[in-house]
């Protein structure tokens, strides 16, 4: 048994008629980079509705592996506590708050790390400012770290896209994080954006400790940093492994890669 | 905070414009000056009313009436060669603006008086400030409870209109005595004015042994369905039916009764409603049970033609013809209370002061142009006690027609 | 000059104003009552504000809240003899456990849905101020006096002096709340429920809490009405000083401190000052419409709220310059 | 067939578009590449009339299309997929369809251009009665492209049309937008997979912070390794 | 048990017009966003029209006719000559515009037609009807009958046609309708003026219970309002279905429990409601995937 931070087990949820997931197992090694690939419509976002709580899936059970090492499981939980426990997300369809700056932005990200009350934030104690100023410096730490400083007052609604994606990015450090799971980040940008992409998601596991859950459909993103990667369709999981033993999985192809043969690019 | 110790001292007796005028007046007594307000050929009053909004309807007409009959008293020369001028404010019936208004006229306006302030919960809120200033407030357009008092002398609150309690002590009244009922039945609109009358009304009732309340229904204001109320009604069959509502009740109870059938009983309702304008509007709707309708009324606009005629030339001259209704004769009326004291004032010889003004009202009844008399002699405050009761009567041109005398609640016992 | 951009002493100074001009220009006392009435509603619409601009709810029944403070406040200090300050306290704690409890049933709604149900609240809490006549003095109103504290009997400009500080206060404490971390989960909270929840934002929690601490500025806003005015019934309480909140809220500027109180000085200024003039006070009911349109036109051209106005006006004369200097450098 | 004239555009003080000419001759495919934030999506928002231009000149056929109302320019046969999808979240996929062939006046119509669409997306006929925002990002991503195509149009502005579609579907998409081609359509597609959109296109430009830096023959740029990797983000 | 029925008649009669003029508030939310505080007193102002051609001698049909076309032209005025130059601003915005509208339709109606009130008769005369011990004037019939068609119209309408589609988009994602070439201007011109002439319909209606006065749409208003939110504003059926749960209901409590409580238990029941379906009966919740 390797040392895992989360463990999908069985999970399955439905929409009326249609099982999005089914009855679909993998798990997350520590420091992982695990990949979860497939067709449009397969049930990669829903996947992540369910760990994260934003869907009650039908059956199931996800444990992870908390900050202090207690093992829980996140369906017993609701969705605003998620994040205490060190999983944080980003969305497929970025979600920001427009009309803050990029820097309140990440604040939130911090939301669960507050300690003081409202009422101490109010009458502005000591002790809340310390605190305000402790996750100022963190949230700086972390723009620097992705390169992204020299933006934190601006806007967010009005930076381009491909940096919104970022900021998404680093709001999920604030908090601290054993796992982040990443909707699409490559969705939008070019290939060098996606290259530089690649190496600030490794970055990040190896500054910050903590293994990553990604869905993506940039192959070269996801072949070039996952350790491992599940391939889903239906809901149902048609392969697990390496990149290469995906690579070479007749019914991933067959599914969601195409063949190889005008794939000249790759 | 003694910036506003001078606001709080009035000068009760001393007017800054007015000193001149004093001298005339009565030469021999320079010690009294008349009060603020007044000048040689002016006294200035004031009131604040809504005249926008939901109640525009009612404060206009009321203003216009005050307009009217001070444009009558100007033309024929003013009360002792003094021109009354009149201020208005309009507070939206907010009594938060009321209180402002309120301190504009008496503080910075300084007017000689409050002539017809306006509207239930802004003389309410600002009647502890009306009294504090001691300024004379002549005529209210509201019947508050808080008006009423018997033991006051120096109170420097005249009401005229009749106030809720004591109008609903008549209504029931009349309802036993002329229509000579056992049982009653009461449709109230639950707000301040209904519910204030309706204390009246069972107040009145208990007095009488062998009477029986069968019904007691409350409509709520802006209704246009008062079926539930109605049926209740309809089957407690009573003798008499009182409706202390405004017409904006009154009308949507008896156009449901018409639809329900319950077109028989006799109706007594509120001065208010007393007007031709309510019978134009509601009686092709509601004919039958209309017949039955009777109100009270503390003026008889038709039994003095006189009057009426001169009423109606100055409201037609200010070019307020649309308006001849119950309200704007009422801002008559208050034109002719306030100006009945200082044509007193003016004729004893007296220099007009707040305090002479005060003694000359409370001399001797006032009466009223459009029939009935008040007293405010030895502290009576109790604005109008007695009322005419009259029925619909669609051929006569004010569309009521009388069918008592004036009465109090002793005279109808 | 970088201590005055500070929004806490910006504050502070336009208190001091508000205090120090109407006592140095020696204003009437109808001007007292107008800054006094402008003073006690923006504490209530600094309130709506934290509810309808940083959490995004709308209510309609925030006045039955300031009903409620006033007759709480009232009763306390003439019934029962108790100390202004401590009867302005239970003004504010009584009205917030009560908008607690009415939270924990109506936050499942949202937009029109709760501003129903706050709206329904409030007719019901209207018909109880009518029918507690003990308490409230029913349909007739009810009375009470200045303020006596510390033995010292309160005036008229005393109560208005009072009235300022605390509105101070408050803005202070709410704009060090707004920019807190409690402040920022609900500006989130109203863009994006999905990522609030997900940096850990209890909507709940979150949501009670800013309807509970809008109805506390509400009941301390009612204290203060009834501590000044004197006097109140029921229907003061209705649906149209909630509206007028609402309004105050949204022309002022939502979601801004300074919005609240320009955005209720418009309100109430606006019609006084159409009265005063020749033609259009003249003219019966002229003013209203007029305020009508103002508030039509002051919406539309500034959406963003009134508040803005200084900040639009500086960037349109000195924009310009900036963009030239700019254009030098490069 | 579209000419884009010296455009200026800008949000605010943000001067997104700074003086740009694109022609996009009839029958043809351009591509209009670029990194982020280029002003690319502000560029296809002006031609459709959703982006007030502040200087230049838009023209279809030789007129002047720029200070149309979008629904004009819409109704003239210039129809976009916009970026981020922008499906009408509450309404069903076979609504959201049907919106998109408002213009079309006959209901034969309207049903054949459904019967193709679904054709080339079988997954949006799957879910013709599921509502539009509960579908799978790659699946809004389809239905936002068919949506666009059921206006049956004479310019076809895709904005990034291969975001979120799975490896598969990519191809597809290339495959349908030559083929749309092949049948008339003219076409001008913003993307951000450079490399296989120079493969379709006839003709190209690259915009940086607003302003066109490159332009060319799609085959010839892509054919320019330093182009590619300079500009385009792209390397083999 | 007639009592019971009779109560229920009469109630329809009411509910009919806070269904009418709810109707006419969900049409512009729907398409606009803005829920149109000056719905009623727009209303209330067309009853004036009204009641001003009718005593001017106009016969009855064609002054109803010519007040729907007049309150139609307000609102067409509404939206060409202010709404539409308010794209900027959100719902909330217009909202509060909406309520200067009110101020100016209070302020101008006693300017036009003076400070009485005004006497508008029903469209249909005729004695009540006796149907099983319980009466009901043809009237009231008429009315219902009215509400009802309306409501079935935009039903078929907005779920059918394709300007249902329209008003559906416009009030979604105008931008991308736009896109689409769906014409947003004529669209939002469209509701406003039959939104506006529907306020009117339900205020002439509401006049001969009542009278033209200032004030005799306030409660209509209020309790339309409320229709809308307890049936929901999803669909068209909804809000009528809720104005007549209200007026029924209003009556009912009224009766067998006490008329002064009625409207305070009335809210409370609404309440409870609401609790249970918080987007109101037939109301839907709007998904956002995440
Ligand atoms: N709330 C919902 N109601 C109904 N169907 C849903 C719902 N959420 C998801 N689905 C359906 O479930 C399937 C899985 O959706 P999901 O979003 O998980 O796909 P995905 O793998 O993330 O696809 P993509 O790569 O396109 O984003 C899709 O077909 C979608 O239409
Ligand atoms: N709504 C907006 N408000 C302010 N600035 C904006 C807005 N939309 C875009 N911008 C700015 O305009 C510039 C051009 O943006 P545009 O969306 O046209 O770029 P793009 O080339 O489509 O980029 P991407 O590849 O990210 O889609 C960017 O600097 C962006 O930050
Ligand atoms: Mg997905
Ligand atoms: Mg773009």
């Amino acid at each position: 048994m390797m040392n895992s931070v989360l463990k999908v087990e069985n999970l399955s949820i439905s929409f009326g008629g249609l099982k999005a997931v089914d009855d679909l197992s993998f798990e997350i090694g520590d420091k992982m980079i695990y990949g979860l690939i497939g067709p449009n419509g397969a049930g990669k976002t829903t996947v992540f509705n369910c760990i994260t709580k934003f869907y009650t899936p039908n059956s199931g059970k996800v444990t992870f592996k908390t900050n202090t090492g207690e093992q829980i499981n996140l369906l017993e939980h609701s969705v605003h506590q998620i994040i205490n426990y060190g999983l944080a997300r980003t969305f497929q369809n970025v979600e920001l708050i427009n009309d803050l700056s990029i820097i309140d932005n990440l604040l939130i990200g911090a939301h669960s790390q507050y300690k003081t009350s409202a009422l101490q934030q109010a009458f502005l104690t000591p002790r809340a400012r310390r605190e305000e100023k402790e996750h100022r410096g963190r949230a700086m730490d972390i723009l620097n770290q992705l390169g992204l400083a020299d933006k934190a007052n601006e806007i967010a609604g009005s930076q381009p896209y491909g940096v919104l994606k970022n900021v998404e990015l680093a709001r999920t450090l604030m908090s601290r994080p054993k796992l982040i799971i990443i909707d699409e980040p490559a969705a939008g940008l070019n290939e060098t954006e996606t290259e530089a992409l690649a190496e600030m998601i490794k970055k990040i596991r190896d500054y910050y400790h903590c293994a990553v859950l990604m869905v993506e459909h940039d192959m070269g993103l996801v072949m070039s940093t996952c350790e491992r990667i599940c391939a889903i369709n239906f809901g149902k999981k048609l392969a697990e492994g390496t990149p290469d033993e995906i690579k070479q999985n007749k019914e991933v192809q067959e599914a969601y890669l195409g063949k190889d043969d005008d794939d000249a690019e790759n | 905070f003694t910036g506003c110790g001078s606001q709080e001292t009035p000068a009760a007796s001393s007017g800054s414009s007015s000193s001149s005028s004093a001298g005339e007046t009565s030469a021999e007594a320079p010690a009294e000056e008349t009060a603020q307000g007044v000048t040689d050929d002016k006294i200035l009053i004031g009131n604040s009313a809504a005249t926008s909004g939901a109640f525009a309807p009612i404060g206009l007409p009321f203003i216009h009436g005050i307009e009217s009959y001070l444009a009558y008293v100007n033309e024929g020369g003013g009360v002792d060669g003094r021109q009354i001028e009149f201020l208005h404010y309009d507070d939206e019936f907010d009594p938060a603006l009321t209180s402002q208004y309120l301190e504009k006229l008496i503080y910075e306006d300084e007017v000689f008086a409050i002539v017809g302030h306006f509207g239930s919960p802004c003389i309410a809120a600002t009647l502890p400030d009306l009294e504090d200033s001691g300024i004379p407030a002549v005529y209210f357009a509201g019947g508050v409870a808080d008006l009423y008092s018997t033991d006051d002398p120096d109170r420097n609150i005249y009401p005229v209109q009749p106030i809720y309690p004591y109008e609903g002590k008549i209504m029931a009244a009349y309802a036993v005595s002329y229509f000579d009922a056992k049982t009653v039945g009461i449709i109230y609109t639950n707000n301040e004015a209904g519910l204030n009358t309706y204390e009246g009304i069972k107040e009145q009732l208990a007095e009488y042994p062998d009477i029986q309340v069968v019904a007691e229904e409350s409509v709520s204001p802006g209704l246009t369905d008062a079926t539930a109320q109605v049926l209740k009604v309809k089957e407690a069959n009573p003798d008499v039916l009182v409706i202390p509502s405004l017409s904006a009740e009154l009308a949507p109870v008896i156009k449901t009764m018409e639809q329900q059938g319950l077109t028989d009983v006799p109706i007594v309702t509120t001065y208010s409603n007393v007007s031709s304008v309510f019978v134009d509007s509601n009686y092709n709707e509601a004919p039958n049970t209309m017949d039955n309708l009777y109100g009270l009324g503390w003026v008889d606009l038709e039994g003095n033609p006189a009057v009426w005629d001169e009423f109606t030339k100055y409201m037609t001259e200010l070019g307020y013809e649309d308006e001849l209704n119950a309200y704007s004769a009422t801002g008559w009326i208050a034109g002719n209370f306030f100006s009945e004291g200082v044509r007193r004032v003016a004729e004893s010889g007296e220099v007009l002061t707040w305090e002479n003004y005060m003694n000359a009202l409370e001399d001797a009844p006032i009466s009223n142009p459009f029939g009935g008399s008040i007293d405010f002699s030895d502290g009576m405050r109790t604005g109008t006690q007695q009322m005419v009761l009259s029925r619909v009567d669609v051929n006569s041109p004010s569309k009521w027609t009388a069918v008592s005398g004036f009465n109090g609640v002793d005279d109808l016992k | 000059m970088s201590i005055l951009n500070k929004k806490q002493i910006q504050y502070i100074i336009f208190g001091v104003i508000a205090v120090l001009l109407p006592i140095l220009t020696q204003a009437k006392g109808s001007t007292i009552t107008l800054l006094a009435s402008i003073g006690i509603t923006a504490i209530a619409t600094l309130g709506f504000n934290v509810l309808l601009g940083f959490s995004g709810q709308i209510s309609l029944g925030h006045g039955a809240f300031m009903g409620l403070g006033a007759y709480i406040s009232a009763y306390f200090v003439s019934q029962m003899e108790l100390p202004f300050f401590l009867s302005l306290a239970l003004a504010a704690i009584i009205p917030f456990l009560v908008g607690f409890i009415l939270g924990l049933i109506a936050l499942r709604l949202e937009g029109h849905y709760l501003a129903i149900a706050t709206l329904g609240f409030a007719v019901v809490i209207e018909e109880i101020f009518a029918e507690l006549s003990e308490f409230t003095g029913g349909w007739s109103g009810t009375k009470t006096t200045y303020p006596i504290i510390f033995g010292h009997k309160f005036d008229k400009l005393s109560v208005y002096i009072l009235i300022i500080i605390i509105l101070v206060i408050l803005m202070i404490l709410t704009y060090n709340f707004m920019k807190s971390a409690t402040g920022r989960a609900l500006v989130a909270m109203k863009k994006s429920e999905h990522a609030a929840q997900a940096m850990g934002v209890s909507l709940f929690k979150y949501k009670l809490l800013a309807f509970s601490i809008s109805t506390m500025y509400a009941g301390i806003a009612g204290s203060l009405y009834i501590h000044f005015f004197r006097f109140a019934e029921p229907k003061l309480w209705g649906i149209t000083l909630s509206l007028d909140l609402l309004a105050a809220a949204v022309i002022g500027g939502l979601g801004t401190i300074g919005g609240a109180v320009v955005g209720v000085a418009f309100l109430k200024v606006l019609p006084t000052v159409l009265q005063m003039l020749p033609v259009f006070g003249d003219f019966d009911g002229l003013a209203f419409v007029l305020t009508g349109v103002a508030i039509v036109v002051f919406v539309m051209f500034y959406p963003r709220g009134l508040i803005n106005i200084p900040n639009d006006l500086y960037h349109k004369f000195f924009k310009r310059k900036r963009a030239e200097n700019e254009e030098v450098k490069a | 067939m579209l000419k884009i004239k010296n455009i200026h555009a800008a949000y605010g003080n943000i001067k997104a578009v700074k003086g740009i000419d694109i022609d996009v001759p009839s029958g043809k495919i351009v591509a209009l590449l670029g990194s982020n934030g280029a002003g690319k999506t502000t560029t296809l928002k002006a031609i459709s009339g959703l982006m007030p231009l502040e200087k230049g000149a838009i023209e279809l056929d030789e007129v002047p299309i720029h200070s149309m109302a979008p629904e004009k320019i819409a109704g003239l046969g210039i129809v976009q997929s916009p970026e981020g999808r922008q499906i009408f979240t509450s309404l069903t996929v076979e609504e959201n369809l049907k919106v998109g062939a408002f213009t079309e006046k006959s209901r034969e119509a309207v049903d054949m251009r459904m019967k193709s669409i679904f054709g080339y997306f079988p997954r949006l006929e799957e879910r013709r009665k599921q509502i539009a925002g509960t579908l799978s990002g790659g699946e809004q991503q389809m239905l936002a492209i068919g949506r666009a195509l059921m206006a049956n149009p004479k310019v076809l502005l895709l904005d990034e049309p291969s975001l979120g579609l799975a490896p598969l579907i990519v191809k597809d998409i290339f495959q349908i937008v030559k083929r749309l081609n092949d049948e008339g359509v003219t076409i001008l597609i913003v993307e951000q997979n450079a490399l296989q959109t120079l493969k379709i296109a006839d003709y190209a430009y690259v915009m940086e912070t607003g302003k066109i830096i490159l332009e060319g023959a799609g085959k010839d740029l892509l054919q320019d390794e330093k182009v590619i990797e300079a500009y385009l983000g792209g390397n083999r | 048990m007639d009592l019971f029925l009779q109560n229920i008649v009469g109630g329809l009669q009411s509910a009919s017009m806070y269904g009418l003029a709810a109707l006419g508030l969900v049409l512009i939310y729907k398409t606009t966003g803005v829920i149109n505080f000056a719905q009623g007193e727009l209303g209330m102002f067309n009853a004036f029209v009204a009641a001003w051609l009718y005593a001017n001698n106009v016969p009855l049909v064609i002054a109803v006719l010519l007040t729907l076309i007049i309150a139609g032209i307000v609102g067409f005025l509404i939206e060409w000559g202010v709404m539409r130059h308010a794209v900027k601003i959100d719902p909330l915005g217009k909202m509060i515009m909406t309520m200067g509208f009110v101020m100016i339709a209070q302020g101008l109606a006693p300017m036009f037609f003076g400070n009485n009130p005004l006497y508008f008769p029903k469209l249909l005369q005729g004695d009540p009807i006796n149907i099983g011990g319980v009466s009901i004037l043809p009237n009231t019939i008429l009315i219902i009958a009215i509400t009802l068609g309306i409501m079935a119209a935009l039903f078929y309408v907005l779920q059918k046609s394709k300007w249902g589609l329209a008003i559906r988009v416009t009030a979604e994602n105008i931008q991308t309708a736009k896109l689409m070439g769906v014409p947003t201007k004529y669209v939002s011109i469209a509701v406003w003026t039959l939104g506006t002439a529907l306020g009117a319909l339900a205020a002439t209606m509401v006049a001969p219970l009542t009278t033209v006065s200032v004030t005799m749409m306030a409660d209509i208003h209020l309790k339309s309002f409320i229709s809308a939110v307890l049936g929901g504003f999803a669909t068209f059926y909804g809000p009528v279905v809720g104005a007549f749960i209200i007026g029924i209901l209003n009556n009912l409590i009224g009766f067998y429990i006490s008329s002064k409580w009625a409207t305070a238990i009335l809210y409370v029941f609404i309440l409870i409601v609401l609790i249970f379906k918080p987007t109101g009966i037939f109301g839907k919740k709007h998904i956002k995937k995440v």
